[in-house]
């Protein structure tokens, strides 16, 4: 944990000097919600469509953090100074994962209320805690998945294609679970804030999949 | 390291012809007409079998890529490879059949509200990307290491994916051929299990006589390198498939 | 698919049958494709093979003229 | 006393290979502790591949690695920490300052953080350690990045060209971090290869990932040399 600790460190201390991340994923979603904005020819959604929408968003948002991810380590030998050290190896896996939920929740602390502005009919106030519990609970899956797919595809050639290609796929489940659970919170007459129960446990479950097997094959992807 | 897959090939190809021959004999012949769907249902006794074969054959792989990192031996990464090249083929034949089933039942070539039908096609999708994942990797060792721990994540995704989507669904149509529904009558049952039995076999078949013909090519690979040097070997193309 | 032949005449045919016979037919295809494919692979085996044969008789050539100079060398 | 000690490095019959090609095959060695062995060769003699190797990076396709006693891939994790392995790469984040990055480094190895002042200091490099790495010179880089190597105070030196982009001074600097008077047992790798003899107790010349020479430097003359590099 306290190596994990110390990666993340350096990791969040080379995004605030270079900040070359979060600032590409924040304005890739605000134009996305424009694009959505002329692509739907609508002034403001609401409903489930709402929901696909945030989701589709922060899915592309997020794909480009999970590209940058390893390039740091794989060009300028941070895996093989990592490797030298007599670390647990799953602790790059754990602050890599931490470092992409940070990203996602600041890319969301903006991208959130650009999407109430811009798109969003119904008022964000009442269901903001189920909101907000909902984007917790799909940080945790892009942000393991992303780790996971970001490892694989950072050691291939065609890396930048490699990890969507695989990632896309992956996260369905999880996307699916996020858009549906989101879909009531966002309609015009909404009663309770609550979201679906069903569709958080879904997305729980998935998180905590994959998190395990992360981080019961994630050494195998370290190693030469 | 001199392992022979085609022992045993020979049986299992004739069971697997006689199994099959005998569930086509029953689903044509023996098995009564569906009261919903009349004659189009004889597509079920090929569909659902090779869904279900396929299923299997990505969860076969994952379980052989298991052993590939734990042991470190290159034959299981090989072994993996296979059994998910080939549920590959076999799941392209039962999407296409899938999507003719549909055409002809509720006449359109895909639809949407068939959970097993959307899952499976996110499956599918998802192991067409094993292919190019191996082929970007250049470093043999670091391929099967990849490769091996994509074919679990993924194996993995199987399950959890049918879950959510079939969440995800209302079931619109009248879901008349569910296994777990146990509403199938007991002569479809049987020509549905036989077909089962003879589309395993085929993938077992298949899947051995694959292995025989990677190992003999690799054999001869060693052979050559052994009676006259590494000097005269051609180089290989980059490939997507474990030497 | 002769089964499926010979007995489609006495089956409800027209345009469930057109279905089924297309899920049924692809299924074949697909398997003599396969066919088709292992054949070519195992003709590049048997070429590889023969290739590696003539190889290694050259090689013996080689290594019995070597021998004839110092008849002691045994055969490979 | 020195010869019931392990020696620091043996490798018994060590293959590498890359898919079809060979990068090392057959090597066997021993390497007492506190020596020096000089490895030579021409570029892809299998050089690096063997120091990726000893350092853990990289595992043996066949053969025996034993550092300190613990045979390698398996027991890496007690040899990392205990050795420290100056590359190609000098292994620091161009965005990050020197200073950070030794200090990301003494936290990885659990070092004081004042040592990595002494290291600094030691290649005089205090006052250019608050300035992003991607702003230095190579040479200042390289004095960095033999900082990083010997931060935790290895016992064992794999050292890829240290000298590379050193001037005579800068090399005079780190001469007692990586040279002989620092007392580690090194291997060393140089593309000045009399000067990597003059260092050596020990030579492995390396030719198409095979020995060509293991030994006295003493029986290593010019005709080989010459030989090894034609």
């Amino acid at each position: 944990m306290r190596t994990a600790l110390v990666v993340l460190r350096k990791d969040l201390r080379m995004e605030m000097r270079t900040w070359e991340t979060v600032p590409a994923m924040v304005l890739l979603a605000l134009v996305t919600f424009v694009i959505f904005h002329f692509g739907l020819n609508r002034d403001t959604i609401a409903g489930q469509e709402a929901a696909g929408v945030l989701t589709a968003t922060l899915l592309f948002a997020a794909m480009l953090g999970v590209n940058r991810l390893f390039v740091a380590e794989r060009e300028q030998g941070g895996f093989d100074a990592f490797l030298l050290a007599p670390v647990d190896r799953s602790a790059m896996l754990v602050a890599k994962a931490a470092g992409l939920f940070i990203f996602l929740t600041a890319l969301e602390v903006i991208a959130i209320p650009a999407f109430k502005l811009f798109l969003l009919g119904p008022s964000l106030g009442p269901v903001l805690p189920g909101l907000i519990l909902i984007l917790v609970l799909a940080n945790v899956g892009l942000a393991v998945i992303g780790t996971l797919v970001s490892a694989i595809a950072v050691h291939t050639r065609a890396r930048d294609l490699i990890g969507p290609v695989i990632g896309l796929p992956l996260l369905i489940p999880a996307l699916i679970a996020t858009a549906r659970a989101a879909g009531p919170l966002f309609n015009a007459g909404h009663v309770s804030g609550a979201p679906p129960g069903k569709w958080l446990a879904i997305l729980a479950l998935y998180d905590l999949v994959f998190a395990l097997l992360a981080y019961a094959v994630f050494d195998f992807l370290l190693e030469d | 390291m001199h392992t022979t897959y085609g022992k045993g090939l020979r049986g299992l190809s004739i069971a697997a012809i006689v199994t099959i021959g005998a569930a086509l004999a029953l689903a044509f012949f023996y098995a009564p007409l569906d009261a919903n769907q009349g004659f189009i249902q004889k597509i079920f006794y090929i569909h659902v079998p090779l869904a279900i074969v396929t299923l299997c054959g990505f969860i076969f792989g994952a379980l052989m890529a298991v052993q590939y990192l734990r042991t470190g031996d290159r034959r299981w990464d090989m072994r993996s490879y296979v059994a998910i090249h080939m549920a590959l083929i076999f799941g392209i034949v039962g999407l296409i059949t899938g999507s003719i089933w549909a055409k002809a039942s509720w006449g359109h070539w895909w639809v949407w509200n068939e959970p097993t039908l959307v899952s499976y096609l996110i499956v599918l999708l998802l192991f067409c990307t094993y292919q190019p994942l191996r082929f970007s990797i250049e470093d043999p060792e670091r391929q099967s290491r990849y490769a091996s721990v994509f074919a679990i994540v993924a194996g993995a995704f199987v399950p959890l994916n049918f879950i959510a989507v079939r969440l995800a669904q209302q079931y619109v149509h009248p879901r008349v051929l569910t296994l777990t529904g146990g509403n199938l009558p007991g002569s479809m049952l049987l020509t549905f299990l036989v077909s089962l039995l003879g589309i395993s076999l085929l993938y077992a078949t298949l899947w051995k006589y694959e292995m025989a013909a990677k190992n003999a090519r690799s054999q001869v690979r060693r052979l050559r390198r052994t009676l006259l040097g590494e000097d005269t070997m051609r180089p290989v193309g980059r490939s997507a498939a474990p030497s | 698919m002769t089964i499926l032949l010979a007995a489609a005449p006495a089956l409800p045919l027209g345009k469930a049958g057109k279905f089924v016979a297309a899920a049924y037919i692809v299924f074949m295809l697909v398997i003599l494709i396969y066919v088709a494919i292992m054949a070519t692979r195992a003709q590049r085996l048997e070429g590889e093979l023969s290739e590696l044969q003539r190889d290694v008789e050259a090689a013996r050539r080689g290594n019995d003229a070597a021998a004839d100079r110092e008849p002691q060398e045994s055969v490979l | 006393m020195l010869a019931a000690m392990p020696p620091a490095i043996e490798l018994r019959g060590l293959a590498r290979y890359f898919g079809e090609r060979t990068a090392l095959h057959d090597v066997s060695l021993q390497v007492p502790d506190g020596a020096t062995l000089a490895v030579l060769g021409r570029n892809g003699a299998g050089k690096s591949t063997l120091l990726r190797i000893l350092a853990a990076l990289l595992r043996p396709h066949a053969g025996e690695v034993l550092v300190f006693g613990e045979s390698l891939p398996r027991r890496a994790f007690a040899v990392r920490g205990r050795l420290g392995l100056l590359a190609h790469e000098p292994l620091l984040y161009r965005e990050l300052t020197g200073r950070e990055n030794l200090e990301y480094h003494a936290a990885l190895h659990r070092v004081d953080r004042g040592r990595v002042d002494e290291v600094l200091a030691a290649v005089q490099m205090e006052r250019r350690a608050d300035e992003p790495v991607r702003l230095l010179s190579r040479g200042m880089i390289q004095r960095l990045a033999v900082c990083r190597a010997v931060l935790h105070d290895p016992a064992l030196l794999l050292l890829d060209e240290p000298r590379a982009n050193l001037d005579p001074a800068a090399s005079a600097l780190v001469e007692p971090l990586i040279g002989r008077p620092a007392g580690r047992t090194r291997v060393l790798t140089s593309h000045d290869p009399r000067a990597a003899l003059a260092e050596a107790d020990l030579v492995l010349a390396l030719k198409d990932g095979r020995v060509a020479y293991a030994g006295e430097p003493a029986g290593f003359d010019d005709a080989r040399l010459q030989e090894l590099y034609a």
